[in-house]
């Protein structure tokens, strides 16, 4: 009935105040390219364009509500015509009816972050008809760049889990008893991050063991109560791996609760970089978070822009992820959203 | 006279009750036996148990020479018994063509269900019957009677070897009732064996053959109906002496009442579309009117007028000289008028909860201080009243579900005497109860009466409102007809009134 | 006429006891596999956070159960929950007291907006309270503007981990409202009236109880109910979440009411049934939990449970609908 | 019957459509981009999916029962075509049906024989379905794509005459619906027993062995419905059909079938699908609500929406009540 919010994202440079854009990873710009005539689609000026963007959960959670905010923000600056905003409600069929009524309502370029990786074939059919470039973000498809959509931008969530492993062996010193607060399941995003991690860790720290895996469903209250359950049953646990940034806070009140001191007793690693987080690594609570920079704004329609006015863009933008870790999340903690 | 339906040794118990033990029944070809005894005496379960609704706990069954147990009412309507239970139990939103129909229908060379067929057919059963009907209307919108009727033709079209029939006049009129005495005989004629139950002891002389009498789930007689003179029947229905029974006379009213002067209840221009038309009724203090009428007349109607639950376009209700808001039951009953209501299974008891709750149910206000229901006030009222109408239940926490039809019917009058009511308005009061709780129904009603309560008395049975009134007022169609007072009071005069309008058809 | 029978015969009389005890033996069950199997089980912190943990479940169920016993459903409270949610933090800024009354009074509004539409309009409860689970949890997202708030209100973070007599103040409210609701149900006249509604709604009317009055009081109950719920939940994670919070609470507290023996089919009120089915279902999770299962399996084995807890209590008449 | 009763009747039973068609009135004038072509054709083949299911719900509703499972149940049934496509088109289809069927089977067999209250039964089986898929799936990660070139992937992509295939499989099994609901026996006894359960046992209709039916006919549906929403995407996505069954269930009520049972249509629902979908598409044709107030928009639709049938209704019902 209800949906789980879960975040994603890509990290990359970031200014003051209320946060950077995103940058793409250096040394990935080798990779193919797309252009209009690859893609089939005509050129066009985006000021003075209808412009599509489905969003796939409700803004409810820092990640979704800085994603529309960039975007909105960047169509605005870009002076975009008409931006259509549609949001799927965690619902994969009414993301395909989303960017079905958008085509239908006269949208020239979509902009998509996909609710799956798989299933949206439908609208990408729907799109591909009539020739209207798709930039999808935040999620990667399975789904043939450039013929399907024409790029992709966002972060390697294989690669914030590895990160997030290398991080906590390091807190723990290779050796120690981990819990997973996965996110819900049977989403992607869980998936890869949980892949990453554990992967990882049984390569870099073989003697971290991993004593538990339950999901939190991305939510700060069942992270809690998910972490009070384990802490009960294992009270000798070291570390503890959130999927995202709501979960970890609410393992932070459970470890507290349970006479744990987190950053002592118990290290902390999560992902995403909201700015909850990012202060709980100033104060010492958390040990690292691997940032998911969701400002896709600047970098979507600069993209979209590049590649309408006929030039070739990269299909795969892999944005370069950020971590926050005691060095220097005093500093950055302006710019976490 | 071979015997169809034969069960022997049959025993049932329910958490706490026996209500069967060692009953044997034997049905035979082309006969009419009358099951008879007190309310709770076993008679529903006894059919429930041969028609498979309950299992047995002990007893066997023959059907046609052979050993059977039937698992499911289905099995035994398939192998031909055919069942009215107690109670009008059809479907009420579907038609009454499809009530009668369900489970047959006729259908078409597709196998769809054939509409016009079934309508026509529906149609010219029920004519057969002499009920005329629109067969499309929902069933509910009809009356109890009406229902009853629909339920027995159902039975009855059926290609049965046995027809059974659980109190099915309890709602009809004399004229019905003469209708369904006809189909019966045209059962019996067709070899068919048909129990009938049914606590009119008239009724059981003019049409059964033999008779089996129950008495607290035991077997207490079996033999022909001609060889057992009424008041030995009752006798043993009621497990009294001979002479104790002849002391009492047929219905329990005394007749004529002590009548107040100015009326407590005056009730005038009751109008509501379709249903009722620019009715006046009044009682005094101490007065019971009856309301005289044939099926559908409107006398539900009209007393569910007067006590709020049938929104009206016209009239008005005062008592005692106060004008009542109309349409509300809690405004009727706090000016002191209750009502009985017909139907007690759909509008009256709450089957789940216990004897008690049920009849401290609309007197709980009174019965509690700041919200919180006094215990002990409760229990006292229930416990009178389970005394003065002597309730026969295991204790007041019994669920009323689990009650024989009197006992409910008599935890419902409980329910508005603990009212203090001024007026109550009496819908069938003795509908499916037996002689001996009937008896001591009316003789409550009399009783009551004479301490000066107005009452307004609804009863298919003509001499129940004969004897019983002091007035009738005779309705048609939701009009009044005429009001018989005085001397006018009598048999011959009430079905005057009555053949005046039938004549009108 | 009728006779006590004097030794019911053994096999009916375990189903009967089972029918009125199932779920005390699951909880015992339940309680004696983890002394045995689980870590650490057997420690006061267990017991606290398990009661913790079933807290705002159980006090939503409370309301749950009385709308159950009318024959209705309220599938809104876990929408009612983020709405008291995203209220707190507004009004904090005046003090917890107007706060916390304030997200009451809009978990009575909820309620008696549940209420119009069933007594009033006449509307079935299943749908009338779908909209406001649909609509409600948007609103809550509205006042909060989509943002999560953390709680700094040092009052309102006291009743989520303040301690009373060595359990949890929570836990306390908990009971104590348990303890209210049980009162309410047997010993006042609203509570005896609801049972009647839901057993027979007609004849109810025709026997003048307010029924209208009735239903919106319980609905309005339920509301408030959820609200408290909210607080609490809200109170315990130390932030205010209209996002998640109370998602997917109305199946939970359906669940814990149903397992507790209360019929859905109404007329028929189990507080302390309703208090064990809560705890049963925690019990549950928690031991799914504690033993690392993964979701799939936890899933399943949840579904098993609730099947055959509700098969050991069905009812003799078996009124299956 | 009155003319008047016998029209009360028709609007009560049509409620939803002439709610529908006003509501697709003001749409028309109010944007543009609604009374087109393209955008009718989207709304017919994404409400299908829908319809199929809220097709068993209906019948479900209308013998007095509810089926809460048929979303996880519908999330099965695209993930076993998926599963099953790689060991044939057929196995692809039957695989779905069958497993689906099954689960539609222990719950009827639950409710019918076992006497259980269908909402705790299939509340049970809505997570026991989601949590058999996770196991299939290998706690949701694996998601099984389907070839393009299949003909089980054309049920769900291919058009004819315009319209999608799904959407020809909805016409075709509402016709179907119709027929086996006011036209066989087993619809017939359907709306018995919702009228009343008891009545229909002593009336000595297969009380048990229908209504086990009605639940194995709405997994089957559920599950075809998930098949060939996965066909339509070419995936067995693993997270679809979280809250369908409420969307269902709205669906069915708004199309004027009474929850309790006893009364209802099977084209009132489907008129009744296609108005949530409308809702949604006019939601999208404003195009800058945000979430939030989507949400609050769709709920007080659905209140008002409702509370309209019900007034229908009610006037319908006064007509008749004795
Ligand atoms: N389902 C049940 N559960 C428990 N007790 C029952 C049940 N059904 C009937 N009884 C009890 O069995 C006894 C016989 O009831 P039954 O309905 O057969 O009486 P009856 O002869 O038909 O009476 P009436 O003339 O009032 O219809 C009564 O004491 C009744 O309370
Ligand atoms: N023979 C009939 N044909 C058609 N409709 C009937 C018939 N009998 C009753 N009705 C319908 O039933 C409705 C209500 O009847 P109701 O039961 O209130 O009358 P009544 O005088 O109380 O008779 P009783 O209570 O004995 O059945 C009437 O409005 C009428 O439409
Ligand atoms: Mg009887
Ligand atoms: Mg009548």
């Amino acid at each position: 009935a209800c949906t789980k919010s879960e975040d994603t994202g890509g990290g990359g440079g970031s200014t003051p105040g209320t946060g950077g854009a995103q940058v793409a990873q250096t040394g990935a710009a080798d990779g193919p390219t797309c252009d209009l005539e690859q893609y089939g689609a005509e050129e066009l000026d985006l000021s003075n364009a209808v412009v599509g963007f489905s969003q796939s959960e409700k803004e409810a959670n820092p990640f979704r509500i800085a994603e529309t905010e960039s975007i909105k923000a960047e169509a605005a600056a870009v002076g975009v015509k008409n931006l259509l905003t549609t949001n799927a409600n965690s619902q994969l069929n009414k993301q395909i009816s989303d960017i079905q009524d958008m085509i239908n309502k006269g949208a020239q370029a979509l902009i998509v972050a996909p609710l799956n990786s798989d299933g949206l074939e439908p609208a990408l059919d729907a799109a591909r008809a009539k020739n209207i470039p798709v930039i999808t973000v935040d999620r990667k498809l399975n789904a043939e760049p450039c013929q399907d959509y024409v790029s992709f931008l966002g972060s390697d969530f294989v690669e914030q889990g590895k990160r997030a492993a290398q991080e906590m062996a390091e807190a723990l010193g290779n050796k120690g008893k981990v819990a997973i607060l996965l996110g819900t399941s049977g989403n992607n995003v869980t998936t890869d991050r949980t892949n990453g991690f554990v992967d990882e860790m049984a390569k870099i720290a073989p003697d971290v063991e991993i004593i538990a895996q339950q999901t939190g469903e991305f939510a700060r209250d069942k992270g809690q109560q998910v972490m009070e359950q384990i802490i009960q049953a294992q009270p000798d646990i070291n570390g503890v791996y959130a999927e995202n940034d709501e979960m970890a806070l609410g393992a932070l009140v459970a470890l507290r609760s349970a006479g744990k001191v987190p950053g002592q007793d118990v290290q902390v690693v999560s992902v995403d970089g909201t700015r909850g987080a990012v202060q709980k690594v100033v104060d010492g609570e958390m040990y690292a978070v691997v940032e998911s920079n969701p400002r896709f704004g600047p970098l979507a329609f600069e993209t979209l822009q590049t590649f309408l006015s006929g030039e070739p863009v990269q299909q795969d933008i892999v944005i370069s992820d950020k971590l926050y870790t005691k060095e220097n999340a005093a500093d950055e903690v302006g710019n976490a959203y | 006279m071979e015997a169809v339906l034969a069960a022997t040794s049959i025993g049932k118990r329910f958490p706490g009750v026996v209500a069967l033990s060692d009953v044997d029944l034997t049905l035979r070809a082309g006969e009419v036996h009358a099951l008879v005894g007190e309310n709770g005496a076993g008679k529903s379960t006894l059919i429930k148990v041969l028609t498979g609704v309950y299992t047995p706990d002990d007893g066997t069954l023959e059907y046609l020479g052979e050993r059977k147990r039937f698992a499911r009412p289905l099995d035994a309507q398939a192998a031909g018994i055919s069942t009215v239970y107690q109670e009008v139990n059809l479907v009420p939103l579907q038609s009454v063509a499809s009530n009668v129909f369900l489970g047959r229908e006729p259908r078409n060379r597709f196998g769809l269900l054939d509409f016009r067929a079934m309508n026509a057919q529906a149609t010219q059963l029920l004519d057969s019957y002499g009920i005329r009907v629109d067969v499309t209307r929902p069933l509910r919108t009809l009356g109890m009677g009406v229902q009853q009727m629909v339920a027995v033709a159902r039975a009855a079209a059926t290609e049965a070897r046995v027809v059974i029939l659980d109190e099915p006049t309890s709602s009809l009129e004399p004229r019905e009732v003469d209708t369904l005495f006809a189909i019966i005989e045209r059962l019996r004629a067709d070899g068919v064996a048909v129990l009938y139950v049914s606590h009119r002891l008239d009724e059981l002389y003019r049409i059964c053959d033999r008779v089996t009498v129950l008495r607290d789930g035991r077997l207490v007689h079996s033999g022909a109906m001609a060889d057992l003179p009424r008041l030995k029947l009752v006798a043993m229905m009621l497990g009294r002496d001979l002479e104790e029974v002849q002391r009492e006379g047929a219905t329990k009213f005394e007749g004529e009442h002590a009548a107040g002067q100015a009326p407590v209840l005056a009730a005038s221009g009751l109008s509501a579309k379709h249903r009722l038309d620019d009715v006046d009724v009044t009682v005094r203090p101490g007065e019971i009117v009856g309301l005289g009428g044939l099926l559908g007349a409107g006398r539900s109607e009209t007393v569910m007028a007067i006590a709020g639950a049938l929104p009206l376009d016209s009239g008005e209700v005062n008592v005692d000289g106060k004008r009542l808001r109309t349409g509300s039951v809690a405004a009727a009953m706090r000016a002191g008028v209750v009502m009985l209501p017909e139907d007690r299974k759909a509008d009256g008891i709450l089957p789940d909860l216990s004897v008690r709750e049920n009849i401290a149910l609309a007197a709980l206000p009174r019965l509690s201080a700041a919200g919180l229901v006094s215990r002990r006030r409760q229990d006292s009222i229930v416990d009178t009243f389970m005394k003065r109408l002597r309730i026969k239940a295991a204790s007041p926490d019994q669920r009323v579900g689990e009650l024989s039809g009197g006992n409910q019917q008599k935890v419902l009058l409980a329910r508005l005497l603990c009212m203090q009511p001024k007026v109550l308005l009496l819908d069938e009061p003795t509908r499916g109860i037996d002689v001996g709780a009937k008896a001591e129904v009316q003789a409550l009603i009399d009783e009551l009466a004479k301490d000066g309560l107005g009452v307004v008395l609804i009863s298919s049975e003509f001499d129940e409102v004969v004897e019983g009134s002091d007035a009738i007022v005779v309705l048609r169609e939701g009009k009044v007809v005429t009001r018989l007072e005085g001397d006018n009071v009598n048999e011959a005069a009430l079905l005057a009134a009555l053949a005046e309008d039938s004549r009108d058809d | 006429m009728t006779e006590v029978v004097a030794a019911p015969r053994a096999n009916a009389g375990t189903r009967a006891w089972l029918r009125d005890n199932g779920v005390y033996a699951a909880i015992v069950v339940l309680v004696a596999y983890n002394l045995i199997f689980t870590e650490n089980f057997a420690t006061m912190a267990n017991l606290s956070t398990q009661l913790v943990q079933v807290a705002p479940v159980l006090i939503v169920a409370l309301g749950m159960a009385l709308v159950i016993g009318t024959e209705g459903v309220d599938l809104s409270v876990g929408s009612v929950m983020a709405i008291a949610a995203a209220i707190l933090p507004l009004y904090l800024g005046y003090g917890v007291l107007p706060a916390v009354l304030l997200a009451l009074v809009a978990g009575g509004l909820c309620g008696a907006l549940n209420g119009t539409l069933v007594a009033v309009v006449g509307i079935q409860p299943i749908v009338a309270t779908l909209a406001l689970l649909v609509g409600g949890r948007g609103l809550a997202l509205v006042f909060a503007d989509g943002q999560m708030t953390v709680i700094q209100n040092d009052s309102l973070l006291g009743l989520g981990t303040g301690e009373l007599l060595g359990l949890p103040v929570i836990v306390w409210l908990a009971a104590a409202l348990a303890a209210l609701v049980w009162l309410l149900v047997r010993y006042t006249t609203f509570g005896r009236q609801l049972v009647a509604i839901g057993g027979n709604r007609s004849a109810s009317a025709l026997a003048g109880l307010p029924v209208r009055r009735v239903l919106m009081t319980t609905y309005v109950i339920s509301g408030v109910l959820a609200a408290v719920a909210g607080i609490v939940a809200t109170a315990r994670l130390t932030a205010s979440d209209p996002s998640a919070i109370g998602n997917l609470y109305e199946l939970s507290a359906i669940t814990a009411v149903v397992v507790g023996g209360t019929p859905l089919s109404g007329g028929r009120v189990r507080i302390l049934g309703t208090v064990a089915g809560a705890v049963l279902m925690q019990m549950i999770t928690a031991t799914l939990i504690k033993h690392n299962l993964p979701d799939s399996t936890a899933q399943m084995v949840q579904a098993a449970i609730i099947v055959l807890a509700v098969y050991l209590q069905r009812s003799r008449a078996g009124g299956g609908q | 019957m009155t003319r008047a009763e016998r029209l009360a009747g028709l609007v009560q039973r049509r409620g939803s459509i002439v709610v529908l068609a006003l509501v697709v009135l003001i749409a028309s004038v109010s944007f543009d981009a609604f009374p087109t072509i393209d955008n009718a054709q989207n709304i017919a083949i994404q409400s299908s999916f829908l319809a199929i299911v809220a097709l068993g719900m209906t019948f479900v509703i209308i013998s007095g029962g509810i089926d809460l499972s048929v979303g996880s149940v519908y999330a099965l049934g695209g993930v076993l075509a998926a599963y099953g496509i790689q060991f044939g088109s057929l196995v692809g289809l039957l695989l779905p049906l069958v497993v689906c069927g099954a689960i539609g089977l222990l719950n009827g067999v639950l409710v019918a024989y076992g006497r259980l209250a269908p909402f705790i039964v299939t509340l049970a089986t809505l997570l026991g379905a989601r949590g058999l898929l996770l196991a299939i799936t290998d706690e949701g990660s694996t998601t099984r794509l389907m070839d393009r070139e299949d003909w089980l992937t054309q049920l769900g992509q291919g058009t004819f005459l315009g319209l999608g295939i799904p959407v020809w499989i909805t016409i075709g099994l509402f016709a179907v619906g119709v027929v086996v609901l006011q036209r066989t026996r087993f619809g017939h006894s359907t709306l018995a027993i919702g009228g009343s359960r008891e009545a229909a046992a002593l009336m000595g209709l297969p009380v048990a062995r229908n209504t086990m039916l009605l639940y194995v006919g709405s997994g089957m549906l559920a599950g075809l419905a998930g098949a060939l929403a996965a066909a339509y995407s070419a995936s067995g996505v693993t997270i679809v059909g979280e809250g369908l069954e409420l969307d269902a269930i709205a669906a069915v009520v708004i199309g004027g079938t009474l929850l309790t049972g006893g009364a209802g249509t099977v084209g009132g629902t489907l008129a009744g699908v296609l108005l949530l979908r409308v809702i949604q598409n006019v939601i999208n044709q404003v195009g800058t609500l945000s979430s939030h107030y989507q949400s609050v928009v769709s709920g007080a639709f659905l209140a008002v929406v409702v509370a309209v049938q019900s007034y229908l209704s009610r006037a319908h019902l006064r007509g008749g009540k004795r």
